[in-house]
């Protein structure tokens, strides 16, 4: 099962990048982690692209916009958000293994399985608010454009509301992630970014008033409530993708502190099945 | 008692809720001949006022609301027989327990606009298609967590590397057809008429069939699997 | 405790409170007036970012840590400062 | 800074001069906190000043009605806990306990004032009609000074660490006391700037 163990692993090949692929399919102890990893990064840039680009539903628009308005802001991006939004939910699923990834590096931490698994089922519920409750209404939206204008108003306010104003998943989530990397001794992340998680949560509170304003920096698309919120979680989301992959290239398969990278072992030592279990 | 005996029961008791699922969906009558999505606002308050129709949609929708979470104990028995493989990580097998989560939480949405629109459909006929719409939409488009269910699955089952793997290779090529299957369906929102509608060949038919057959192979292989596990256990005890 | 340390930590928090005291004096002038003023706008900037750069360099022990830290607290400082005052100062007289 | 005494029970960990030589206080990873929400503060603050220029004359007559004399003792209150927190750390390096703890403590209760003070300021406000959303004046003053209060929320939190630290010969660990003190002290600096904008600035 360690194939590097074994002694007869051909050297990773470089160049063509499929060969590379299927050397790591086969040989790489830590493919899981890899496949992890990857869909984190692909999901997370194709998922900047459908709500930026095809379906242009972020950044957000007007809460104060006119049912005539609302209308005619359906009608502007009809394509985009029915198939950009179908693209999504093909996709959706993939935070799964995501999620998987991230409650994995809490139970590689020397803290209770209580934090891993608070995670993994707080962010499996944070993909209903965080783009799926989004992508159906609107697609309800757009597929109707003779809808009476009042009641894609509705549609309208529920997609963005419930897009930015279930906040809670994201906050207690940042905050189990931050009390877990605080209480780790292992050292799978840095104490700074469990300190940064708490900021990613401190902006997830100021969100909430977009609840009660239709304009201003309050509004779900107002300076404060919006434009900064984002800018946080980019630097948050940036953060912990690139500690995650110096986290998968210290892994040791270990229960002890993570090795640093410049001393991390090229093999993994062979440990039992039931251990990685 | 051994602890595969529960899971047994668990398994078993998937044949009763599959049959309560095709009832459910054969009482309700905008399925078996599957709404089109082109009725009018008047045609659809239509079909939620007909007296013949109104108690159909209201108990089957009843019968979902219960039964639908029913799938979650067969998705905890693949967890388990997930942590049977090879694996050097927990991730596969944590990932199917977040598909597990919000699976059923989406399909409870779908059941919860079906029937607010029958709860009082003297509304506004606008309102009841609105309701309507969201229902079919969110039942049809939201196949994510199945296709991921699927796809994870395979990928566990192909880097399950030991001499008697838990699944067969074979198990994993199906869910990536099955996977396949799924993926039109989450257009539905995008075509009125044709395969891709969410009355169409395309997004009803094949997607839940690919379901139901998802559903009865899973089970036999899951029942083989547990069945293997419990002689292994019993070889290991003796 | 170390009488030296007692001492100025002593001096640091009376510098800060006379200063606040002063903000007060600052603030009360013709507060009913309903005038933006430009003075008392900088100046409360000002004595602010001052109150805050003492905060750090003598209660945070920012001047014991590497220059890097006072560096990057300056930088933000000056950001801050900056920041404000322009978008003030533009906002008055653009 | 020479005379430092062991106490009894202390066992030779976290050896640290009174004047340690260029060295962060508390954990360095902390001070990423601070600065980071320090820019994020600004950037609200940037959010704040650019609103008022829009409408200064709605900002300076919803402003009047705040009592200046109660930011003052807010930040004369919190500037104390600051210098009892800081004492606080002085004692702990020197290993006088006691006087740590003390402080500590001292800390917790100036921060109470505060907390106190900022609750009745708030209810003052509501009972003449000013709420969330009664303005955008009110709006940013009941942001600013609210985010801020969950700062002060968590910073009970950070002292209970540090009185927890504290308490035990077995803990002490001096890089938590002064983690814990950094934290704290953004809760003041924080303010202070609150309080330019909010109460002073015109």
């Amino acid at each position: 099962m360690n194939a590097s163990a074994m002694g007869n692993v051909p050297a990773e090949p470089s160049g063509w990048h499929f060969r590379r692929i299927a050397w790591h399919w086969r040989y790489d102890e830590k493919r899981e982690l890899w496949i992890g990893w990857w869909t984190l990064v692909v999901f997370y840039n194709l998922y900047g692209l459908l709500f930026f680009v095809v379906a242009r539903t972020q950044p957000p628009p007007e809460p104060s916009l006119s049912p005539a308005e609302v209308v005619q802001w359906f009608d502007d991006r009809h394509r985009g958000l029915l198939y950009g939004y179908a693209v999504v939910f093909i996709v959706g699923g993939a935070t799964a293994i995501m999620n998987a990834t991230l409650a994995y590096s809490m139970r590689r931490m020397s803290v209770s399985r209580a934090f891993a698994y608070s995670y993994l089922v707080i962010y499996a519920l944070a993909t209903l608010p965080g783009m799926l409750i989004m992508g159906v209404v609107c697609t309800v939206g757009a597929m109707r454009p003779e809808r009476d204008p009042e009641l894609m108003r509705w549609l309208y306010d529920f997609a963005f509301l419930s897009f930015e104003g279930t906040m809670g998943v994201f906050l207690i989530g940042s905050l189990v992630w931050m009390l877990a990397i605080l209480l780790d001794e292992n050292g799978v992340f840095p104490k700074w970014f469990g300190y940064l998680n708490l900021c990613n949560a401190l902006t997830e509170v100021v969100v909430a008033p977009a609840w009660i304003f239709k304009s201003g920096p309050f509004a779900w698309n107002g300076a404060i409530a919006w434009w900064i919120n984002m800018g946080v979680f980019v630097a948050y989301t940036i953060a912990f993708l690139t500690l995650l992959r110096k986290m998968i290239l210290r892994e040791d398969f270990g229960s002890g502190p993570l090795p640093d990278l410049s001393t991390a072992p090229a093999l993994a030592p062979p440990v039992s099945l039931k251990a990685a279990r | 008692m051994r602890r595969t005996d529960g899971e047994v029961l668990l398994l078993g008791t998937l044949p009763v809720v599959g049959v309560i699922w095709l009832a459910a969906f054969l009482l309700f009558p905008g399925f078996v001949h599957p709404m089109s999505p082109t009725m009018s606002a008047e045609e659809v308050a239509a079909f939620y006022r007909d007296p013949e129709n109104l108690p159909r949609i209201r108990y089957s929708m009843i019968l979902f609301n219960w039964f639908a979470v029913g799938f979650i104990p067969i998705l905890a028995l693949v967890v388990l027989q997930i942590r049977r493989m090879a694996h050097r990580t927990p991730i596969f097998s944590y990932a199917i327990i977040a598909c597990a989560a919000g699976g059923p939480t989406i399909f409870l949405m779908a059941n919860l606009f079906w029937l607010l629109a029958a709860f009082r459909p003297m509304r506004d006929p606008q309102l009841t298609q609105m309701f309507n719409d969201l229902a079919w939409v969110t039942f049809s488009s939201q196949v994510g967590f199945l296709i991921a269910q699927s796809v994870i699955l395979a990928l566990a089952i192909y880097l399950d590397r030991q001499e008697r793997p838990v699944f067969r290779p074979w198990v994993a090529h199906f869910n990536l057809v099955v996977a396949a299957l799924l993926t039109p369906a989450a257009f539905a929102g995008a075509a009125m008429t044709g395969p891709i509608a969410w009355d169409g060949l395309l997004t009803f038919w094949v997607r839940n069939v690919a379901i139901g057959l998802w559903i009865v192979v899973m089970a036999v292989v899951l029942g083989q699997a547990i069945k293997r596990q419990r002689a292994d256990d019993e070889a290991a005890t003796t | 405790m170390n009488a030296g340390f007692e001492k100025r930590l002593l001096v640091v928090w009376l510098v800060l409170s006379a200063m606040t005291l002063a903000q007060l004096g600052v603030g009360s002038v013709d507060r009913q007036a309903l005038i933006p003023n430009a003075a008392i706008t900088s100046s409360a900037i000002l004595v602010a970012l001052i109150k805050v750069r003492i905060i750090f360099r003598q209660f945070m022990d920012v001047r014991h840590a590497p220059a890097l830290l006072g560096r990057l607290t300056d930088l933000w400082i000056v950001l801050t400062g900056a920041i404000l005052l322009a978008c003030y100062w533009a906002g008055r007289f653009a | 800074m020479t005379g430092v005494e062991a106490e009894p029970g202390f066992s030779g960990r976290e050896i640290r001069p009174a004047s340690p030589a260029r060295a962060v206080p508390g954990q360095p990873d902390m001070w990423v906190f601070v600065l980071f929400e320090a820019l994020v503060f600004t950037a609200y603050f940037t959010v704040y000043v650019v609103s008022r220029s829009r409408s200064p004359g709605l900002f300076l007559e919803s402003q009047a009605h705040l009592n200046l004399g109660v930011g003052v003792f807010n930040t004369l209150v919190l500037l104390a806990s600051s210098w009892s927190v800081a004492r606080c750390v002085q004692a702990a390096r020197e290993r006088s306990f006691r006087t740590a703890l003390t402080n500590a403590f001292l800390t917790v209760l100036f921060g109470f004032a505060f907390l106190v003070s900022k609750v009745l300021e708030w209810a003052a406000e509501i009972r003449q009609g000013f709420t969330f959303t009664s303005n955008e004046f009110f709006s940013f003053y009941y942001f600013l000074t609210g985010i801020h209060f969950i700062h002060l929320q968590i910073g009970f939190v950070v002292l209970a660490v540090a009185v927890h630290q504290l308490w035990s010969p077995a803990r002490r660990s001096q890089e938590a006391i002064e983690t814990c003190a950094t934290y704290w002290h953004t809760i003041d600096f924080l303010w202070i700037l609150i309080f330019a904008l909010l109460y002073v600035m015109r």
